[in-house]
């Protein structure tokens, strides 16, 4: 046990640090407060990640052939970790590097590996995940999107919901029914499909927020070449658990340093409010601040363990739990704190930090149904950690 | 005893629901909740026509001289229908006039052609009477509900030292929006230079039609919050009932059931809750009433936000979806946990009244 | 709506608090610290309820030709708390006037309620409750003790547990399988059985806090008459649900009262030691006051609707959830307020109030489970009051 | 970075558990904890044997010389296995010595024969050292582990203003039980009567002492307090798995198969922040582990309850029985919760580093 960096990793640190003090925009926290077009702000990001790749910092885990780093998980949440810190912007691809890149990894063939892999990295083809749909939300499985082999190719019918990032999306990993007789998780296909293909719709989702991060998309006769099978066909529902396993075990890598610095601006904002003396505030902020480092703690286990088996387990939905909950404390918290000017929304002249903390707090009740809901992840607990009896 | 309502009440309860069924349906409160003041005069004078601003107000004012319970029973039909605007303002304002002994604009408040609102918050956002610090009719109040719809103001001040209430006209008075997450209800910056404005109390006076007026208005408020906990309560067991996930509907399963038996239970407490104050505001002591009024509140501002977090994740992406009314209802809960006063400042008056000065037993206690 | 006793319920109220005045012993609290026997305790409780039905305040809403009074459930309310607040000790006959009774009201033959009913507010007959087995907890329908016919008897073999006042029980209605081959909740039948007979065995329980409040039955080849069956042959699970929804709903009526006395008590300790000032115990305390006033509203309307309806609802289930999961958040507090000293137990020289804080706290581990665990009370709630499927 | 047991610490702490399992099963604990000090001296010569209370004391002194994370290790084991006695109270003095400069008695305790515990507790029952008000030797400690098996004990006290820590032979020292909830570590009242001791630290030199060795000692507590959770959880697992309701397994309900998961989150949660801040105490600096343990702690006094907690409510009426083990551990994780300062005495510890003096950022902060 060992929890300092050794020699290697801190080396790494230090270049990726040096890097993005000399190379990461400033502004973007004040460009996410600006009325700026979706996207304008997209573009943006995406040259950010292609200046990023044209450095080496994409694909940090992934392997050299496909212009990644190879270099170990440990590596890859550290400089996770740093750009946080750094307050860069996010990489644009967000899907296509953390869920359908390891996946492709893990499950593509040569062929797919050699088309994709770099173009994810470079931010060239954006990525987006087709899984949920209206009647498939936590129980997956049941999708109805159906496609149909025909010649060389399958024909795609159906509508998919909650899409990340579908209204800019290049291509998607795409979950439909190829054998509808089959028991439901067994007629499942894993499909490659470039979303410029005649017959998809994207339709924006609106949410209680007000934004509209997620999309439809609306399948009708879309053809994609077999060659775009993702594994075997049928085979589908294993490679969806590879990528459900990376959206519940790393995705929130790095969440615990935006976390900490919410924290720590709530601690500056109770002193500027006088309420630092408070010790009901003292306690709720003591709390948060314990339980960031927390599950900053779980996250170093964890990634240690990944770095051990190759993939992320089961226990992954214990930091998928963590990240979800944690943050509506959090941000529970910060509206006690902030008291009524807590629910001033962007717009409101008195509004503390442009109403991101109204904002924040609406948007964090997505966090425990996004990205399975917690009531799955405790049933993923229950049953593949623990091995009590499936309880659905 | 009986806890319950009488006949009358639950005529008047039930007619309430009817009127906002057809006349404020959810269509129409995201209709009016999109407009500028989320005010809609149209449905104002029809719950004037029904009576509703006048219901605790006197019949020799014009208004229905019902109590307190009475007052309950429309706001929880309020809460329930979501009914955007400023009736709780209105009645805020209504509340301090006659605890501080006077009619002027009862009457206009009765028949719907005032609206009022009440302007005490400021700068340092305190619910505490001594945190007032404007001086005379000069400076600014902040989270200022309904103040662009509002005829009059009644307007909390420093003169001398001591608190003062005035009556204030809207006229000239400078409004700015303060855009927040309750959509059907808006709040407003005041700013005041040299108003001019009747004195309607001062001193200990004012304090304690201060006092009433907040205890009234929480009271019509935790009504308020508990209709919409029941709402949310209501749309998440549809939910459950229909949406089937893994070949059964969801509501079997007991991370969602259970989760929906809370909901009930936090939804009836804060209603056994939000009645029992509003019957102490008629019949029992001030103390006693105030008491009520801040176990009320403590107890609803927690429940109407577990209710509502509840109610969105049962629903899964529907329920986060702008689409699903519940959004309307998540936001006003919100809204209302911390108008006048949130869990925690009414747990400390509660303390203050159980370390600091024993009260004489409750009824049965 | 009206929240103030009205003229009548105000004159019994006054009578009831002038009787107790004049002849409840003071002595109850003193005797529970000391080292009594079980037997001795449970003696002078008898006595105590033969002086309550002496003057006439046992079964205050059971029909005056049984021995009771006549008046009405918010009486009975009303003379719970009376007694609660003159810190008289309890009836002794607790199963047989809270469960059994209304239970023989509502199912008994005219025979059993001339020869039960009398008795049980005397306490000459002392009653318990023979429902739960080792493999029939919360799935009560399950219970396999069993009941044969033969010629004018029943004949009773199997093992109940969880029994209160079993130790002492003269009585006990007795839920048996009298028709094996029935669907589980078809072949109950309810009995009413003679502790005293040939073939029973009672052994007592040992709980976590040290104590045997709770007893064991055996029965071999115990012979009930047939007249003792309650309600009809094999229509069992029907009368059990009645003495359920008692347990359920009227069960804690009195509570507020003993968790006022206890958070009165705990304000006085928190001054003592110089913690009032101290804005989380403040907050804490406050939070209990607010909570237990509360459950006083909630049993108010639970009474008043009883009162309507004649019998409670499932809506009881509220009460039991509510008294059992609060008295646990109590118990936590004086633990938080306490300090180390709440851990005392008794016999400790500096033990708070002589131990009772820690047992207590331990005791009321049970509360969720006893009397139907929380999880059975919200199904309760989830199936028969919102209309969910079942969830078990 | 490798966040995990190396593979010696992994053998250290296999073959603790084994060595409990045979040495100190259940029976055994049960057995223990009914005699009067619930000490045995023929275990506690076993676990010196195999060198548990020297695991961190130096190699030149007895000791293995080995790290606070190898502690606890050995500590979770401790507490998976529930083993009574001493243990603490002896690492906890040792620290305390070690962290004054001073090697008295550490060779004794390295090779088992010598246990000491530290008393510190008086009437106030504060673990803030400002409210240490014995003077010299003669008054009165409260709450002490173990004094009754104890060789020696370490005790703060206060000389001519200044916090002081004398060793103190338990000698002729006047000791009464505390009778309390665990069963399995005993309390006592201790009285000094001009008792001689040597002089250990003094003024700030003792406060340091006294700092580390709490730390110490908390954190060995929150790896006990780790491996105690892990056996609740393991117990209700196993119970959920076996036990048969409505036809199917209890685990099978989400009302309980939800509270395992609950129960697993929070243990591991608190296994990750034991063994961090065991690591801390080797390799960060003083106010980060300090920070460290306070996290760890705040964390499991409240988790190690609930889950206690949910051991308890899935077992049902089993689990609320004597003849179960859970109300040993049950008890125990009550006693942990508050040794050493409660969630809210280490929440106010962590408020304290972070509102009034910033820490600078940890290894990846």
């Amino acid at each position: 046990m060992d929890l300092n960096l050794n020699p290697k990793e801190r080396a790494f640190r230090d270049e990726v640090r040096a890097w993005l003090d000399a190379n990461a925009p400033r502004d973007w926290a004040a460009r996410r407060q600006a009325e700026e077009s979706l996207n304008a702000r997209f573009t943006y990001l995406r040259q950010w990640q292609r200046k990023l790749f044209d450095a080496g910092w994409a694909g940090i885990s992934w392997p050299v052939e496909y212009g990644g780093r190879g270099a170990s998980v440990i590596e890859q949440m550290i400089f996770l970790e740093e750009m946080a810190r750094a307050q860069a912007p996010p990489m644009a691809n967000v899907i296509g590097l953390g869920l359908v890149g390891p996946t492709i990894i893990a499950f593509g063939s040569a062929r797919q590996k050699q088309a994709y892999l770099r173009k994810i990295l470079s931010a060239e083809e954006i990525w987006c995940q087709g899984f949920s749909e209206p009647n498939a939300g936590s129980d997956l499985a049941a999708l109805s999107t159906e496609a149909r082999r025909e010649g060389g190719y399958f024909v795609v019918n159906g509508h998919k919901c909650w899409t990340s990032y579908g209204w800019v999306a290049d291509r998607c990993e795409l979950l439909v029914r190829t054998d509808p007789a089959a028991p439901k998780h067994k007629g499942l296909t894993a499909l490659l499909v470039d979303m410029h293909s005649p017959g998809i719709e994207v339709r924006g989702l609106r949410q209680m927020s007000g934004e509209c991060e997620f999309s439809e998309i609306f399948f009708r006769d879309v053809r994609v070449p077999v060659e775009d099978v993702l594994g075997e066909v049928n085979d589908g529902w294993r490679v969806a658990i590879g990528t459900l396993a990376h959206e519940r075990g790393t995705f929130g890598a790095a969440l615990h340093v935006t976390y900490r610095r919410n924290v720590n601006r709530l601690v500056e904002l109770a002193r500027e409010m006088g309420r630092d003396g408070d010790a009901l505030v003292r306690q709720k902020l003591a709390q948060c601040y314990a339980e960031i480092e927390i599950m900053r703690f779980n996250q170093m286990r964890a990634f240690s363990r990944i770095k051990e088996t190759g993939v992320p387990g089961p226990e992954g939905s214990i930091q998928k739990i963590f990240w979800s909950e944690l943050n509506q404390r959090l941000q529970q918290v910060a509206m006690e704190i902030l008291g009524p000017y807590g629910q001033l929304a962007q717009g409101a002249e008195d509004a503390i930090d442009g109403g991101e903390w109204a904002y924040g707090y609406l948007r964090s009740r997505g966090n425990t149904i996004e990205a399975g809901t917690s009531e799955i992840q405790r049933n993923i607990i229950g049953h593949f950690v623990l091995g009590l009896a499936k309880s659905y | 005893m009986q806890f319950g309502l009488s006949e009358s009440q639950r005529i008047l309860k039930e007619n309430a629901r009817r009127f906002f069924a057809s006349e404020c349906p959810m269509s129409e409160v995201r209709r009016i909740a999109q407009t500028e003041t989320a005010h809609d005069e149209a449905l104002w004078r029809k719950m004037a026509a029904q009576g509703f601003p006048g219901v605790v107000i006197a019949e020799e004012a014009g208004g229905l001289g019902l109590g307190h319970v009475e007052l309950a029973a429309l706001a929880e039909e309020m809460g329930r229908a979501l009914a955007p605007g400023g009736f709780l303002s209105t009645i805020t304002a209504a509340a301090a006039i006659a605890a501080a002994g006077s009619r002027q604009y009862l009457a206009g408040i009765a028949a719907g052609t005032v609206k009022a609102t009440v302007a005490f918050l400021e700068s340092s956002a305190s619910w505490d009477p001594e945190d007032v610090k404007m001086r005379g009719l000069t400076g600014e109040k902040r989270f200022v509900p309904d103040a662009a719809t509002a005829d009059f103001l009644v307007v909390a001040t420093r003169e001398s030292g001591e608190l003062a209430l005035y009556l204030v006209p809207r006229g000239a008075l400078q409004i700015t929006a303060m855009p927040a997450l309750d959509l059907t209800r808006r709040l407003y910056k005041v700013r005041f230079e040299n108003a001019g404005g009747d004195l309607l109390a001062r001193g200990e006076a004012a304090r304690r039609a201060l006092e009433r007026a907040f205890d009234v208005a929480t009271v019509a408020l935790c009504a308020e919050m508990t209709g919409g906990m029941q709402k949310m309560l209501d749309i998440a067991v549809e939910y459950a009932k229909t949406r089937k996930q893994f070949g059964r509907p969801i509501g079997q399963y007991q991370a969602v059931q259970h989760a929906c038996a809370d909901m009930l239970l936090w939804t009836e407490s804060s209603r056994s809750a939000a009645y029992y104050a509003a019957w102490a505001l008629d019949s029992a002591s001030p103390p006693e009433a105030s008491m009520a009024v801040s176990i009320a509140k403590s107890y609803a501002s927690d429940a109407c936000r577990e209710v509502g977090n509840r109610a969105v994740q049962i629903q899964g992406g529907m329920g986060f979806t702008w689409e699903n009314d519940t959004h309307f209802y998540y936001r006003r809960a919100k809204a209302s946990e911390i108008a006048f006063g949130d869990a925690a400042y009414h747990r400390e008056r509660i303390a203050r009244m159980v370390f600091d000065q024993r009260l004489a037993g409750t009824t049965a206690g």
